[in-house]
């Protein structure tokens, strides 16, 4: 293969079933990929949980990860948030023109490599590659499918009076990360992108505790506007504890320099979980087991106070709104 | 010194002891003003403002620079975005402001101007650069604390041989607006939070004709819970000995005298001209502009821009915001039209407005 | 958008400092072609949009500290 | 909301939550999707179909369809070729800032509209908004899912000696419909692309003939392709009669001028239907019933002359082989 | 890459030919810079790379259709 | 006239009974080449080639102009492909020949050329008036078909005042080539099909001496199926009586004396020049350059542009394939490495290179 990607590596030539056979197939394989296909035969069951997303992350190398691992932790977390165990996964690659071949290889890689690690098969794809400057370098979509093991699954709009709300680990830290690569924002910050594949912890936690109402992950917006989506969904107001939202200082020193809340910042690795009270010591305690767990801590309570709003109680212990924000100015966090 | 150290002014100890001070102290309403955004924000966002008695008002003035950016300008810039040949570079702050038509920066991208964030003025040097054949036009906004970063700019690019920089030069500079707003009869605060990153630069002096004019009370104070709660409660205690005093507790980082090199560097490439100030009208000597000597930079002399007054907006009570006489949920346009997303008047335009701020932190 | 932060210098280069932000390891740089005086290492400067404004004087944080607990005493 | 799209519609935040709910519910609305969870909760078992892909065609609105619709019927048709029905379908949008906002209504209207008409509900999505120049207009992914109806599902192995070779109708005319639309290529042809949604045909067919061995769409790549992937996969070989195959002469007309071989160009609405022998007959009558089958016709047969390959008859008597291309000059059909 | 093709000629503006190309309903257009003389509506044109090379005769074709005929006369 | 009755050329029946008397007539093996791509394709494609009696013996000569066009005159493209300034103008058949270290435009593209695939060389107008500050190139490759459309272009930029377009010239002519072929000693041919489109142009006198000097046949023919047919009966007829004739079987499109009028324009803007063939080397004055009246649009004299002899290719039987001594699948690299994805010589560059074509068409 050539050593940059070619507009005919996507014509459904001889070229495409070089890059499919050689590159693809080779990082992804399994019996029903290798099938080729037009659609993936699957054998499941019962109540499905289907997610999509597409990753459009600038840049697509950073530290903590790449656009095709993302890709995988990504669709994968939002299936398991459904309280399901992500079985199988598709991928849709467009691709610019002129990409170096061998930061597509290492792209698919990485992305062989999250799915393997996640416990999902890529049973079905497609690529394309658009002239250059019709895309910039790489997109990727991915859906996934799994199977959901509790009922109800648990549902953004299911939180309820009195539930704690639980955070899996310190937020902001793929925001600022992919803030950090971009060219002229003269600041360093030593803290990577937390992008991981949650599935296996959260199918842990909801097999032991099947009274789980909400889970979520914080990616784009951050943990108050993911907060606020609930609040929204299930009119209740959660009263934020401040002082026990865990941010590292790496990344409150970066949000200080560019005016910046880390409570909107993207997360890629964590979760929120939102469960009646009585319950949250254990999850707490399963969480914590989990490496990627391991600074889950309880950062407030659903109350009645202000139905579908999110009230922070500041360190000081004033009350403010923790609103919604019209949009954002960094943008591709994902 | 260490980071630790610097948190103590946030200790909420001992600013529970001072509201409760306060609380004490308190006779009677006292009706308090901040002339900077960015303690408008940090009043908001650490939550003081639900803790303050309610017998303190807070009110918040033409402190935030975006805000006070005149209508005209801001059709200036965005005219100017659309120039093929120009390349806009601005602080993120200006990205959604809204000009005539709904416009704004955020649109005029999306219909193909070129704009780029930046952080600093300084990387507009590197964008000149890299675009030879572009002229890159930064817009100059802002008080005292910046526009000494855009005259260090633009002597950086002279010294670089730069030739393809300009700067639309808008600063506004705070002591005469204050006067103007103080001028104003029906007026109604009893003492001002003044800005600590403007009097980094220009010293506490310009500001001693609060109390000497007007017989007001006004704080040099830093961003802190505890820099803010320190300055009303010395405003209150002042009232009640019926004294009206100027001083810095911000000394930290405000001298007397300000940073006299940055005032220099200021001076040596802007000098004062009449400004319009949005919400207010024309302030005498207000505003900043690029010296003849300078003139290169000039966007304005380059584009011939004029900025000339037009009608106030219908219906918003920015005014009467702005002067301490109505809060801004006492419009009858706020949260609906008028919302961040959406602005009527200037005080929602920023996030350090007060309209925006009491839109995005208040609580019912 | 008169925000300011300060930043402890832990290098200079020319007329560049660069500065830790926060207690952990993220670092900003800051021209100082406004500040009268060269900073030290170990030195606060106030910085905004990429210029360090000021030193911060540390014995008059503590003199303003002190204040404010005088202030409150006996409450 | 703004005439144009902008940054923050894909933001996450509140302007990404108007657009969700103004334009995408309100085409799309269903249960499922009305929940806005991160996954979509679905109930089905057995052996399902899964397929996935991603439209970047250029133009966006061509004659007979846009991009909308063409991504509904793309991956419906995938899954239906499984000997499936397609239940529920994912859609990933990637929109470059400044789309007019009302060509993007078009857009999703179209999709909703082609979904109900293929009775495929979609049930979760992602809106991704670039910056100018990050994408060329809009790029939409799709994935569905559908249940399996038959056993074995048909297959690109399956293909087996003597099965008879059908295909449902004329070939090449969306390709060629997307290359007039061409700037400054000086030909117009009065041919629209042929994209539609043949899951009902599909299904019908394999309900009366669960025998059918193979079903494909020739898309890109077109017949040529296919075919070939089919005698690669099955190793037989395919022996096409050059004079059955029908070509619109509008489509013929055009390949003329621009050196082309309609065999090559893209479909969008049109199927290959490998079955034994015996059952063609039943399988024709099946498809000319239908207004998307009413031209289908046998073209071949597969033979054990050329294993894997696919030779053309040519109207002369003459044979010749049928390869597969490099890639192609024509980019962005679909 | 000398492939030109007929087409009939449906209309002509200033020097260019919009012709149909096989029985459909597909036209394309030539330039007539090439041609020595003007074609008429209905005649046939040998188009190469947007240029007519050549009017076709008619009377040639069916000359040669002819001789092709005769030539296996009796095969 | 109708299609109908063009497509009377085609008719399955009359070829069929052509093919018939042709094996009838045969006594021995005729060995015929084509010398236009255009024909190999046809031959190939309705798959003639499968249908005529073994005894026949098909050979491709230097018919393609993209297989003939010299490396140098590739790499000379390339390198000006890689140019900021430029942006490549091209029929698409030049988009997959590969140049020196496996260079090709498609990867110039991938690189970040701006190259623009164009259907008529008319095209290239537009775009020239589209991209004023830059310099459209357009890369003239064909024979005496296609050299008169390049300069109708030229005349036409010219009077237009279009000041951005310039021609890479590398066109060639048909006849001279032909004689070089002949006077080989080795070559084996017994009859020529010669270029119906190139004739359309330059009619069929510059062909007379391949009867006149070589004593071998050749026939102007079109490109449907029994077309070639009844030339193919000719030359058997021809052979049998021992006669070498040089006949135009086409003559609904090309005249005696071909299309004056193009003639002219073609040699209004080009001039003879020895020319480079990839595959058999210099031809004296086979090649066009464009005349010194018109050398604004020269983008060789722009661009300081010449070309140069190389080293043939390893390996690469093209030279004999060409000459009719080796068929392409008897050439040990063809299939394995030399593929048209990966070609080795010129004959595999092309959709219309024989050893292409066998590739493509042709079963075991
Ligand atoms: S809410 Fe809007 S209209 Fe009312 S005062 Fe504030 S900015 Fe003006
Ligand atoms: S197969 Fe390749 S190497 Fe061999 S003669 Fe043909 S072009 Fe040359
Ligand atoms: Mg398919
Ligand atoms: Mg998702
Ligand atoms: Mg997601
Ligand atoms: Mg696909
Ligand atoms: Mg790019
Ligand atoms: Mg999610
Ligand atoms: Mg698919
Ligand atoms: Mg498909
Ligand atoms: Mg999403
Ligand atoms: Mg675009």
């Amino acid at each position: 293969m050539s050593d940059k990607v070619l507009l005919d590596y996507g014509s459904g030539g001889r070229a495409s079933q070089r890059l499919i056979s050689q590159l693809f197939l080779n990082h992804f394989s399994n019996d029903e990929l290798n099938r080729l296909n037009d659609a993936a035969e699957l054998s499941m069951s019962g109540r499905l949980a289907m997610s999509t997303d597409s990753f459009t992350v600038d840049p697509i190398f950073f530290p903590g990860g790449d656009i095709g691992s993302l890709a995988v932790h990504g669709t994968v977390n939002d299936v398991a948030m459904m309280g399901a165990i992500p079985r199988y996964m598709t991928c849709g690659y467009i691709i610019e023109e002129g990409l170096p071949m061998a930061d597509l290889e290492t792209i698919v890689a990485s992305m062989g490599e999250a799915a393997r690690h996640a416990g999902v098969d890529i049973v079905t794809g497609d690529t394309k590659v658009v002239p250059k400057g019709a895309v910039d370098k790489i997109f990727i979509n991915t859906t996934g499918i799994g199977d959901i093991i509790v009922d109800p699954a648990p549902s953004g709009d299911a939180a309820r009076l009195g539930d704690a709300v639980l955070i899996s680990g310190t937020v902001g830290d793929h925001g600022l990360t992919i803030l950090g690569t971009r060219e002229g924002l003269e600041f360093e910050a030593a803290v990577q992108s937390d992008s991981a594949a949650l599935n296996h912890l959260l199918v842990k936690l909801v097999q032991e505790l099947p009274e789980v109402h909400v889970m979520r992950d914080p990616t784009r917006g951050g943990l108050a506007t993911t907060l606020n989506e609930i609040t929204g969904s299930s009119n209740v107001c959660c009263e934020l504890d401040e002082s026990a939202i865990p941010v590292r200082l790496e990344v409150k020193g970066g949000c200080s320099i560019l005016g910046l809340d880390p409570l909107y910042l993207a997360n890629e690795g964590k979760f929120l979980c939102i469960l009646p009270e009585e319950h949250s010591e254990k999850a707490l305690e399963i969480m914590r087991a989990d490496p990627l767990g391991q600074d889950a801590c309880r950062i407030g309570t659903m109350t009645d106070a202000n139905p579908g709003k999110v009230v922070l109680i500041t360190a000081l212990g004033g009350k403010r709104l923790l609103g919604m924000l019209e949009g954002e100015q960094l943008p591709r966090i994902c | 010194m260490s980071f630790e150290f610097l948190e103590k002014f946030r200790d909420p100890e001992l600013c529970r002891k001072m509201l409760d001070r306060m609380e004490a102290e308190l006779e009677s309403d006292l009706r308090f003003m901040e002339v900077c955004g960015t303690h408008t924000v940090a009043i908001f966002q650490s939550g003081l403002r639900s803790l303050l008695p309610k017998k303190i008002v807070h009110l918040s003035g033409p402190g935030c620079p975006v805000c006070v950016t005149h209508e005209s300008e801001v059709n200036a810039f965005l005219d100017l975005a659309a120039n093929e040949r120009v390349i806009m570079a601005t602080f993120g702050d200006l990205m959604r402001v809204p000009g005539d038509n709904g416009r704004n920066l955020k649109k005029a991208v999306a219909d193909g101007a070129r704009v780029k964030v930046v952080y600093s003025p300084f990387d507009t040097l590197k964008l000149a650069k890299e675009n030879p054949d572009d002229l890159v036009v930064f817009i100059g906004v802002g008080f005292e604390t910046t526009a000494p970063t855009i005259a260090a700019t633009m002597k950086m690019a002279r010294q670089q041989g730069i030739k393809n920089l300009r700067i639309l030069c808008f600063h506004k500079t705070v002591p005469l607006a204050l006067d103007a707003l103080l001028s104003d009869e029906a007026i109604n605060v009893d003492g001002f939070i003044l800005p600590g990153h403007v009097s980094a630069i220009i010293g506490t002096k310009p500001y001693e004709f609060i109390a000497e004019k007007y017989n007001k009370s006004a704080v040099v104070t830093g961003f802190e819970p505890l820099d803010i709660l320190q300055s009303l409660n010395q405003m209150i205690d002042w009232r009640k000995k019926g004294e009206a005093h100027v001083v810095n507790n911000y000394t930290r980082i405000v001298g007397e005298n300000g940073n006299t090199k940055a005032v220099e560097i200021m001076y040596e490439v802007f000098e004062p001209i009449d400004a319009l100030w949005r919400g207010i009208g024309l302030i005498p000597g207000s505003g900043l502009e690029i010296r003849a000597e300078w003139e290169e930079f000039d966007a304005k002399k380059e584009f011939g821009i004029t900025i000339e007054d037009c009608a106030p907006l219908k219906g918003c009570k920015c005014g009467d915001i702005l002067k301490g006489i109505k809060q801004p949920d006492e419009c009858p346009l706020f949260g609906k039209p008028c919302t961040p997303a959406n602005p009527v008047g200037p005080c929602m335009v920023s996030t350090e407005g007060s309209c925006a701020a009491y839109y995005k932190y208040k609580l019912d | 958008m008169c925000l300011a932060v300060p930043a402890e210098v832990i290098s200079i280069e020319d007329d560049t400092a660069v500065c830790r932000v926060d207690r952990g390891q993220t670092t900003v740089k800051a021209s100082l072609m406004l500040l009268p005086e060269k900073p030290e290492l170990g030195e606060f400067l106030i910085i905004h949009a990429g210029f360090a404004l000021r030193i911060l004087d540390r014995e008059e944080a503590e003199k303003s500290l002190r204040s404010m607990n005088l202030a409150v005493e006996g409450v």
